[in-house]
């Protein structure tokens, strides 16, 4: 069964022409048999090369039919057809063959030679006729014909033509051809029609830079110049100013109550991977608490979910220790890896909360449901919690059950704020820069907006 | 163990052969593999109830079943992702012999040998596993955080940034259904009611100005006093009720999961509710 | 029967609420199994003697209804099944409605998965919920399951410009150019709407960022409870429409009901979810009363002292 | 060798990943890029196994405590593997999707991982409950705004918040809970949620350039300096 299912498409495939070649040149309206008059065409139909893309692609644009939402209001949709030359109907059948060989290679046990120089031939011959496409489109309108390429409903005036880039598809739209399309309006009855002019020779080709993304390029000019122009400030000595974290000022007051208290600290990365933004933020802060931990000689523990997660941990604590001169008292077993499995993991930190009751829990990075189960068992047992992490949905279950926390970007401003290194500090000014401007364009766009000054609003328009 | 850990373990493993014997001859009937089928219902009632007694204690159960799902989640995703990748999408691209063995189509194409860069990269990403060769593992990290980058870097530059300011281009008088007509139709017709202009007015306002106020409450290198301090209290402010709203529904989804077990339990596996 | 059932199961829940003001005043403590306990009845209940409440469709739901029914017949549909047997009890309804709902209207359906998971629960669901109430619809002619490709927002990056690259094959290793529904389907873009149902990473966020603004296709999304809000911001400049937890799905069955008399008998597990959520809902509504007033009780006494 | 490589190679990762936006003709490069990515992510799951192995196997040799139960870990993960591997019980053998129905995979996965999984989840429903009585208290203006609002969505999304106010009369219908709970989702949420957004995206385009550039190097495992 499963067997024919696989192959009935491709005895399709053989038997029919092509996909596309569904309806050919339309017959002329049977006026006898319906009251409908043929609508009148559409008219300023125009072709050309879709803008910022990799070409193969044709986009067409009309002004409707008089008859489409008005006088006789008798379009319902308007059909596209491109000329195709008949050589095209051997190329779908050198596809299709070629395809029957690549099923019949992917079925057999093993590949002859035979079956590879059958396709090896195949793929050639295609080659070949491919690379003399442009000069038998020059031929139109001789040996060919009209075959419809899509559709779309009345009062659309845009049909984009775009095919596929490989060659072995039956959808491919070869590059630098010159195409002739024509546009129908096609009533109810789709044999009363009215064929438009027909326009061509259009050709597709690429362009070599996306205009359509102009103002995402401008953001990121902007973005990177502010950004290195305020790490080069920083690095020179300039002071940068950062608002003082609640939660984490109290990061520094919890090391030392724990100290007191003779218990430890417990830190949780989340289940985040290195390459979350997040886990590298908590990185940083897990370096910072690991060095104050050291200097105060209180316990680290540090439970992680993944495996490079874990050894990053290793050598950012590891580094903290030497730097606090205490590399005596570094221990491999400080952070270690639990498990992979998200509530498995977090079943194995709620048994060290609840055994090691420790005085703070730390929880900063990505953190996803079982945010609340931690928080919760912490509560429980007892410790003052801290929690940091920019997934939003998360961040309400810790404000509800911790002590601090540190609110989405807050997160990443920690480490700045606790770093102090000129590059960070420089990158969070630049943040804040491009907040105000947010802001300020914001407030010219709102003005723009109410007085109906669309060229501005329009800026902010990113195509495709 | 303790004495009461095995009567209590022979007590579940009674009930279970019991439920299974009882779900085997109820499916009898309309069904070949009713032992089977008897046996998989029980095991996932089983795997349920285990998981709901950690809410009572840690107990063995819980850490079977805990276990269970480790080793067997594992498997998963490595299987779906072996078939779903590896064997759909980089072997056709690499040998047709191995395409032929997996019954993939071939996808042969001139710059493939690039698709060994991946394979090189996931090799030396489980270097990590053997105890020397651990660093080589920091390249394919490296290409990783890359990628994902470079990606995140222009996403969210034109997803988050661009389009959200966009979308903050609110009509501060009424639009859309609600266009301004002047300050006297506005008092003439003025109400409280949902579809009301008032009410649209004030979202509007509260749109333009939480965003405003938000965005103050983020700014890390500017002292909040003043002015700007009111504006940032405004922000946390707006930001809490954010986070109120975000709670809330949070809770409807949590108990929804709930409703899904209990069902499962009653439905299928005891037959209590059709 | 179930009218008493039900009657007396409230009676014990709120005997338990009072017993449990009176013990929270007195400044006892209480254990947390009593609140899971009370949690567990005030859901079980419910759904052993059922009831259920009438529901209408809001703006943001009827978003995605409206443009799935008025999609001209043949459009092609694209469903994405990003989630995990968790969150499924709340997504699995919306996902089960929209699937029929566009059968129904005679769309070509394509159905993939971000999750590993989720091709999973999609085969499951394709061959237990969706299809068995439309016998005459074919694979590859009306619908096609190309299930579930590693690389999250990866897979999205590169069909927003060529399928077949990220998707050889269907599920059953048929060429996609085999496969009717995708003719004229070369990448997302030649898609008429997506509809992305999930609630995690990737899901529908990343639906909007790699899919919906760079192609500029509709979109609509059925979504779990915990990151509706979240989305909110998209809609409806990015996204037409947001089902919202088993509230969004109750709606939209309700609303297929409504309008197409032939699912009048259909199985709706959203509204059915309806009393269990309401119940729970009102019970952890009086925990945070109960809490607040044993609070300010205790605040006003610290005051005097 | 250690350093420079991995830095040099998110350098040219990155890089070429924005270009490839703004030029057509690189549209392939990005593609490619992304499936690499994939391809390395699966590596990553056999990481993820291959430690699991790892980490249980040596608990049962060291006999450390519960390592009866890293049998079972092990038992699960074997099981899963050989019937995934091998597509036991699919029918139409290799070719078949490996979840098709039927199979034991695909039936492990309904009976086994899909109870775990969810009830899992739904353990959360009971911590929420938990944490509003304990936590959810009026403790200042924030807290009480944050109370506030969860109460009225709670009650907004149920039928319940109508039948309380359903007296309201039309012409203040925003007062009806339900209509509150929308507009709050609407309106406040929105503007708050869209500062976060905001405020995220800048952080993560910041970050992001910062990798690029090479000065972000702690996931390297070394402090900057």
């Amino acid at each position: 069964m499963r067997y024919w299912c696989r192959i009935a498409p491709l005895l399709l495939l053989l038997f029919s022409v092509s996909p596309f070649a569904q309806t050919d040149a339309p017959e002329l309206p049977d006026t006898a048999s319906t009251d409908l008059a043929p609508p009148a065409p559409v008219s300023m139909l125009r072709a050309h090369d879709t803008d910022d893309d990799h070409g193969h692609s044709i986009t067409l644009e009309w002004e409707l039919s008089p008859d489409d939402g008005a006088g006789q209001n008798s379009v319902v949709t308007y059909e596209v057809f491109r000329w195709v030359p008949s050589v095209m109907d051997i190329l779908d059948t050198l596809r299709s063959r070629l395809s029957i060989v690549n099923s019949e290679i992917r079925e057999a046990d093993g590949v002859t030679s035979e079956m590879k120089e059958r396709r090896v031939s195949l793929q050639t011959r295609l080659k070949e006729l491919l690379g003399q496409l442009p000069e038998i489109h020059e031929q139109y309108p001789n040996d060919g014909e009209w075959h419809q390429v899509g559709n779309v409903g009345s009062r659309n005036t845009r049909y984009v033509n775009s095919g596929s880039k490989d060659t072995e598809s039956s959808g491919f739209i070869p590059d630098f051809t010159g195409f002739y399309y024509r546009v129908d309006a096609v009533t109810v009855d789709s044999s009363i029609r009215a064929v438009s002019k027909i326009v061509g020779p259009v050709q597709s080709y690429g362009q070599w830079f996306n205009t359509g993304r102009y103002p995402v390029l401008f953001a990121v000019l902007i973005f990177g110049f502010l950004t290195l122009g305020f790490v080069i400030k920083a690095k020179k000595g300039a002071k940068l100013y950062v608002r003082p974290l609640t939660g984490i000022e109290e990061v520094n007051d919890a090391i030392g109550r724990a100290t007191e208290m003779g218990k430890p600290i417990l830190y949780v990365l989340g289940l985040g991977t290195a390459d979350m933004i997040a886990t590298i933020a908590s990185f940083t802060i897990l370096g910072r608490v690991a060095k104050r931990v050291a200097e105060h000689r209180t316990r680290l523990i540090v439970p992680t979910y993944d495996p490079i997660v874990m050894s990053v941990a290793q050598e950012v604590v590891k580094s903290s220790y030497l730097d606090a001169g205490q590399a005596d008292a570094y221990d491999d077993d400080i952070v270690f890896f639990v498990t992979q499995a998200q509530f498995a993991y977090v079943a194995a930190v709620n048994g060290i909360m609840l055994r090691e009751l420790p005085a703070t829990n730390v929880y900063m990075g990505k953190f996803y449901a079982e945010s609340l189960i931690l928080a919760e068992t912490g509560a429980l047992a007892g410790s003052i919690q801290i929690a940091g992490t920019d997934e939003i949905a998360q961040i309400p279950f810790f404000i509800v059950a911790c002590d601090y926390t540190l609110i989405g970007e807050e997160l990443y401003a920690a480490s700045a704020y606790l770093g102090r290194e000129p590059i960070l500090l420089g990158s969070l000014k630049a943040q804040d820069y491009a907040k105000a401007a947010v802001i300020t364009l914001a407030l010219a766009g709102l003005v723009a907006a109410n007085f109906g000054w669309t060229t501005f609003t329009d800026l902010f328009i990113v195509a495709n | 163990m303790k004495r009461t850990t095995y009567i209590m373990m022979a007590v579940v493993f009674g009930l279970f052969v019991l439920s299974w014997i009882y779900k085997g001859i109820s499916l009898q009937s309309n069904n070949d593999h009713y032992i089977l089928d008897g046996f998989l219902v029980t095991f996932s009632a089983f795997l349920t109830l285990a998981v709901l007694s950690f809410l009572y204690t840690d107990n063995p159960f819980y850490k079977f079943a805990e276990h269970l799902f480790v080793g067997v989640s594992a498997a998963f995703w490595m299987c779906l992702g072996f078939w779903t990748t590896i064997v759909q999408n980089l072997i056709p691209r690499l040998s047709e012999g191995v395409s032929g063995f997996f019954k993939v189509p071939y996808l042969p194409g001139p710059y493939n040998f690039f698709f060994f860069i991946p394979v090189i990269l996931g090799i030396m990403l489980l270097m990590r596993l053997s105890p020397k060769g651990g660093w080589i593992s920091r390249w394919p990290l490296a290409w990783i955080i890359g990628t994902t980058a470079g990606l995140n870097f222009i996403r969210y530059l034109r997803s988050d940034f661009i389009k959200q300011i966009s979308s903050t281009f609110v009509p501060l008088l009424g639009g859309g259904q609600h266009e301004w007509q002047g300050i006297g139709h506005f008092f003439s017709n003025f109400d409280l009611s949902a579809s009301g202009q008032f009410v649209a007015l004030v979202a509007n306002w509260v749109i333009f100005l939480g965003v405003f106020c938000g965005l103050v409450y983020f700014f890390f290198s500017k002292e909040h006093t003043g002015t700007f301090g009111r504006a940032s209290r405004v922000g946390i402010w707006i930001l809490m009720i954010t986070f109120g709203a975000s709670f809330g529904y949070t809770v409807m989804g949590r108990i929804s999961l709930l409703v899904g077990r209990i069902t499962f339990l009653f439905r299928d596996w005891l037959g209590l509710v059709s | 029967m179930a009218d008493l059932g039900i009657i007396v199961s409230l009676v014990i829940i709120f005997g338990g609420l009072v017993a449990l003001f009176v013990r929270s005043i007195q400044a006892r403590e209480v254990d947390r199994r009593i609140i899971f306990l009370f949690i567990f009845i005030a859901v079980a209940a419910p759904i052993l003697f059922p009831f259920t409440f009438s529901e209408t469709a809001t703006e943001v739901v009827k978003g995605v209804f409206d443009k799935i029914e008025s999609l001209p017949e043949g459009s092609k549909v694209l469903i994405s099944f990003d989630f995990d047997p968790a969150m499924a009890p709340e997504v699995q309804p919306m996902a089960n409605a929209i699937s029929r709902h566009s059968l129904e209207k005679g769309h070509k359906i394509i159905f993939m998965s971000l999750w590993a998971t989720g091709q999973a629960l999609l085969t499951h669901s394709l061959a237990n919920y969706i299809l068995p109430g439309f016998p005459e619809k074919q694979d590859g002619i009306d619908y096609v399951n190309i299930g579930y490709k590693a690389g999250n927002e990866g897979v999205l990056n590169v069909i927003i410009t060529d399928f077949r690259k990220m998707f050889p094959t269907d599920v059953n290793s048929v060429l996609l150019d085999s496969i009717e529904v995708f003719n004229g389907v070369n990448s997302a873009k030649d898609v008429d709407l997506v509809i992305a149902i999930g609630g995690g990473k990737p899901g529908p966020k990343e639906w909007v960022l790699f899919i919906g603004d760079p192609g500029n296709i509709p979109i609509g999304f059925g979504v779990a409870a915990v990151v509706a809000p979240q989305l909110y911001p998209y809609y409806p400049a990015q996204v037409i429409g947001i089902l919202g937890g088993v509230k969004g799905a109750a709606e939209y069955e309700s609303e297929l009901q409504k309008t197409h008399p032939r699912f009048r008998d259909m199985d709706t597990p959203g509204l059915r979810m309806m009393g269990p959520q309401t119940l729970a809902h009102v019970v952890i509504l009086s925990f945070i009363v109960i809490g607040n007033v044993v609070f300010f009780r205790s605040r006003r006494r610290e005051k005097k002292a | 060798m250690k350093r420079q490589v991995p830095l040099l190679i998110t350098f040219f990762v990155g890089t070429l990943l924005i270009f490839s936006v703004f030029i057509p003709p690189m549209e392939n490069v990005g593609e490619n890029f992304t499936l690499f990515f994939d391809i390395i992510a699966v590596f990553a799951f056999f990481l993820g196994g291959g430690n699991l192995v790892r980490v249980h196997v040596n608990k049962l040799r060291r006999q450390k405590k519960d390592w009866a139960f890293s049998i079972v870990t092990l038992v699960g993960f074997f099981f899963m593997l050989i019937v995934g591997l091998f597509k036991i019980g699919n029918a139409g053998g290799i070719a078949a999707s490996v979840t098709a129905e039927g199979s034991v995979f695909q039936t492990t996965f309904v009976s086994v991982l899909t109870p775990l999984q969810s009830t899992m989840y739904a353990l959360l429903a009971f911590f929420v409950a938990s944490a509003s009585y304990r936590a959810f208290r009026a403790k200042n203006s924030e807290a009480t705004l944050l109370l506030v609002a969860a109460f009225i969505i709670l009650l907004g999304r149920t039928p319940l918040g109508l039948m309380l106010t359903s007296w309201v009369p039309d012409s203040f219908s925003i007062l009806q809970i339900p209509n509150l709970a929308i507009w709050i989702m609407n309106s406040p949420n929105l503007a708050g949620q869209r500062a976060i957004i905001i405020g995220i995206g800048l952080g993560v385009v910041s970050m992001s350039l910062r990798l690029i550039l090479g000065v972000e190097r702690t996931y390297l495992g070394e402090d900057r300096g």
